[in-house]
C-alpha cells in the first residue's frame, strides 16, 4: 500500500457514503482498522457529540454497514460483531426506565463506550503524528556500510540482541525438522524447568553433596519446590547426579555422579 | 577547525547508528563527555547554517547524519524499490506500544479493538517493537516495548520526546482524519 | 545552497559506492552530467575549505566522502570496541541450545544437522553457553546450558521469560495483514 492511500479513500468514501454500491463498500471495508474506527467514523459523519450518541441511530447505522459487508460475502472480523453486541446491549439498556433515587449513582450506559472510543482516537491520532515524522528510509536516509556481515569477533562484546531474533532463529531450526521432532510445546513451565536445573547444577558443584531437604529447604515457594524436584529428576535420569539414602527413613543425599569441568569460572559466571 | 570537533565529525560519520557522546568519549582520553557533546551539538549547528544536503541530528541518544527530507525523492529513484513504509495497522500498534510500554499484547488488542497479532509480529521483525520480558501474572504474559531502532527511524532522542497522547480531546469538530 | 547541489550532495552520501555523475544524471530530467559534476566539484572544494573531518573525493569513477587521515586512529578505535553481532550459525546453535538445554552437542547437530563445534566454542568464549556437567554415560559427554551473561544480552530475567514456540505461532499464524 502506497503512502497516502488511506487519506485517500477515506475522502471517497465520504463522498460516495449516501450512494452505495458494491464496489463503494469494497473499498470501505479496508479503510476502517475495526469496529472501533468504523463506530468513529459514523460519529463524525452524523456530527455527533461523542459525550451524547444517539445509540438506537448509531446502532442501526452500523449494523446495516455490517449487513452490507456480509451480503457481499465479505470477511467479517468477530470484532465486528462482538461491537454490535455491545451497542445493542445499551440500546436496550437505555430504553428502561431510570428510577429517580439512583439516577445520580448510576452510571450512563454509554460510558464505556465513550471511554473506549476516546481512547482510541487518542491513539490512531498519535498514530497520524508519528506517520507525520521524517521516518527513516522514507524521508530521509544515512549512510549505509557498504558490506556488514556479521562477522564474528572471537572476543570483545556481543552486541545486545533481541529476543525476538533467538525465537525466530529456533523457529527456523525446527522448521527443517519432521513434525514429530517439533515440539511446539515448549512452554514457560519447561523453560523454569531448564533454569532450574542449571540452578542445581550449581549448587551440587559448589557443595559437592546435598541432602534432600537442603536441596529443597531452598525456597519456600510451592512452584520452585515442585520444580526443584522435576529437575532432581532429570537430572539423575541424564545420570548426571545419584541420591542415595542409607535406610528408610533415613535422610536423602544427592551426589553430583561426575566431576564438573574443572574449576573454570567461565561456565559458573 | 578544531582537532577534537574534527574528529567527532569523522566518528558519527562511520558509525552505523546513532553515536552517543558518551561512547565517544570513551575513546578519547583527554575529552570529556561534555566537550564531546559541545563539538558534535556546534557541527550539527554548522550543517544547519550551512543549508546543505546533509544534517546532523540527535536521536536515539546518540548523533547521527542524515539527508535532508526534499532529496528523497531522488534518493529513493537511486536505491530503487518501495521506500520503507507502515500500515496503518502497524502505526496504531505501535503507538500504543510507544505511549502503553511495558504493555501486553491484550492490552493493544482492548485500545485498537482487534487482533494485532500480524501488526505485532511485523513490528517485531522490523525491529520497532522489542520483547521485554513476561509479567508476573497468571499464564505469564509477553511483555512488548519499542527499541531503539525506533527512536531512530522516527528521529527521537527518546521517548520523552513523544507528544503528549491527547486522550481526553473532544471528539466533535475534529475533521479531515484519515492518515496523511 | 543551490538545490541541485543540496541533491548531488545527499546522493553521494547515501551511495554504498562511488557515485558517478553520469548515474546522478539518469535520474534528474533536467540536469545535464556537466552540471551535476560541476556541483559535485564544488562540493569538494567546500568541503576541503572548511578543513572538517570529512572530505569528498573523487575516485574509481565516481565521488565519495571519506573520513580524513588523522581520525583513522580513533575510527579504529571505535570498531575495534563495537559490540559484534553474531554469526547465523551462531545465533541458531544458541537458540537451540537456549530452548533446548540442558542439551548435548549431538542434540544440537542433530536439530541443525550440520556440525556445530566452532559455533559451540565461539558461544562458549563469548560467555553465552556454559558446560553444565559431563553426562553419566558411555564418552562422558558435555552438557551445554547458556549463562548468566546470555541472559543479559537478551535482556531477560531468567530462562522462563523466553517466549515459546507456541506464543510465536500466534503471532505468526495470521498471515498478510499488518505491514507491507
Amino acid at each position: 500500500m502506497k503512502e497516502g492511500v488511506p487519506r485517500l479513500r477515506l475522502t471517497r468514501l465520504a463522498r460516495v457514503w449516501s450512494v452505495p454500491c458494491i464496489m463503494d463498500y469494497r473499498i470501505k471495508l479496508d479503510v476502517f482498522e475495526g469496529p472501533l474506527d468504523l463506530l468513529l467514523y459514523l460519529i463524525r459523519k452524523n456530527e455527533i457529540d461523542i459525550y451524547d450518541i444517539p445509540i438506537s441511530l448509531i446502532t442501526e447505522q452500523y449494523i446495516s454497514y455490517l449487513d452490507a459487508m456480509k451480503s457481499l460475502n465479505l470477511d467479517l472480523a468477530g470484532e465486528y460483531l462482538v461491537l454490535a453486541a455491545t451497542l445493542l446491549h445499551i440500546k436496550s439498556r437505555m430504553l428502561l426506565p431510570v428510577s429517580e433515587e439512583i439516577d445520580e449513582e448510576e452510571e450512563d450506559p454509554r460510558a464505556d463506550l465513550v471511554r473506549q472510543l476516546l481512547e482510541y482516537q487518542a491513539f490512531k491520532e498519535a498514530a497520524i503524528d508519528l506517520d507525520r515524522r521524517k521516518m527513516l528510509d522514507r524521508d530521509v536516509f544515512t549512510r549505509r556500510e557498504a558490506c556488514d556481515h556479521a562477522v564474528e569477533a572471537p572476543e570483545g562484546p556481543v552486541r545486545e540482541i533481541g529476543v525476538f531474533e533467538l525465537v525466530k532463529a529456533f523457529q527456523k531450526v525446527m522448521s527443517g525438522l519432521p513434525t514429530a521432532d517439533l515440539n511446539l510445546d515448549i512452554s514457560a513451565d519447561s523453560m523454569s524447568l531448564s533454569q532450574r536445573i542449571s540452578e542445581v547444577l550449581d549448587l551440587l558443584n559448589e557443595r559437592k553433596s546435598l541432602t534432600f531437604e537442603e536441596l529443597l529447604g531452598e525456597e519456600g515457594d510451592r512452584r520452585v519446590l515442585v520444580y526443584t524436584f522435576l529437575a532432581l529428576l532429570e537430572l539423575m535420569k541424564m545420570r548426571v547426579a545419584r541420591a542415595f539414602q542409607q535406610g528408610p527413613y533415613e535422610t536423602i543425599r544427592i551426589w553430583l555422579a561426575v566431576e564438573l569441568e574443572g574449576g573454570d569460572a567461565d561456565w559458573k559466571n | 577547525m578544531e582537532e577534537l570537533k574534527k574528529t567527532v565529525e569523522a566518528l558519527i560519520f562511520v558509525s552505523e547508528t546513532p553515536l552517543s557522546a558518551k561512547k565517544m568519549a570513551e575513546l578519547f582520553e583527554d575529552a570529556s563527555e561534555r566537550d564531546i557533546l559541545e563539538a558534535a551539538r556546534e557541527l550539527a549547528d554548522d550543517y544547519e547554517r550551512r543549508g546543505g544536503g546533509l544534517c546532523l541530528v540527535e536521536v536515539g541518544g546518540g548523533f547521527q547524519f542524515r539527508t535532508i527530507d526534499s532529496a528523497a525523492p531522488w534518493i529513493q529513484k537511486l536505491r530503487g524499490g518501495k521506500p520503507a513504509s507502515l500500515s496503518r495497522a502497524a502505526l496504531e500498534t505501535l503507538a500504543v506500544v510507544a505511549y502503553r510500554q511495558p504493555v501486553l499484547k491484550s492490552e493493544i488488542e482492548r485500545v485498537r479493538g482487534v487482533d494485532v497479532s500480524a501488526a505485532l509480529k511485523g513490528l517485531l521483525e522490523k525491529n520497532l517493537v522489542r520483547i521485554m520480558g513476561r509479567k508476573d501474572v497468571a499464564g505469564r504474559p509477553i511483555i512488548y516495548g519499542t527499541t531503539k531502532r525506533f527512536l531512530e527511524v522516527f528521529g527521537l532522542r527518546d521517548l520523552s520526546e513523544l507528544p503528549t497522547l491527547r486522550e481526553m480531546k473532544e471528539l466533535t469538530g475534529e475533521e479531515g482524519e484519515g492518515l496523511e
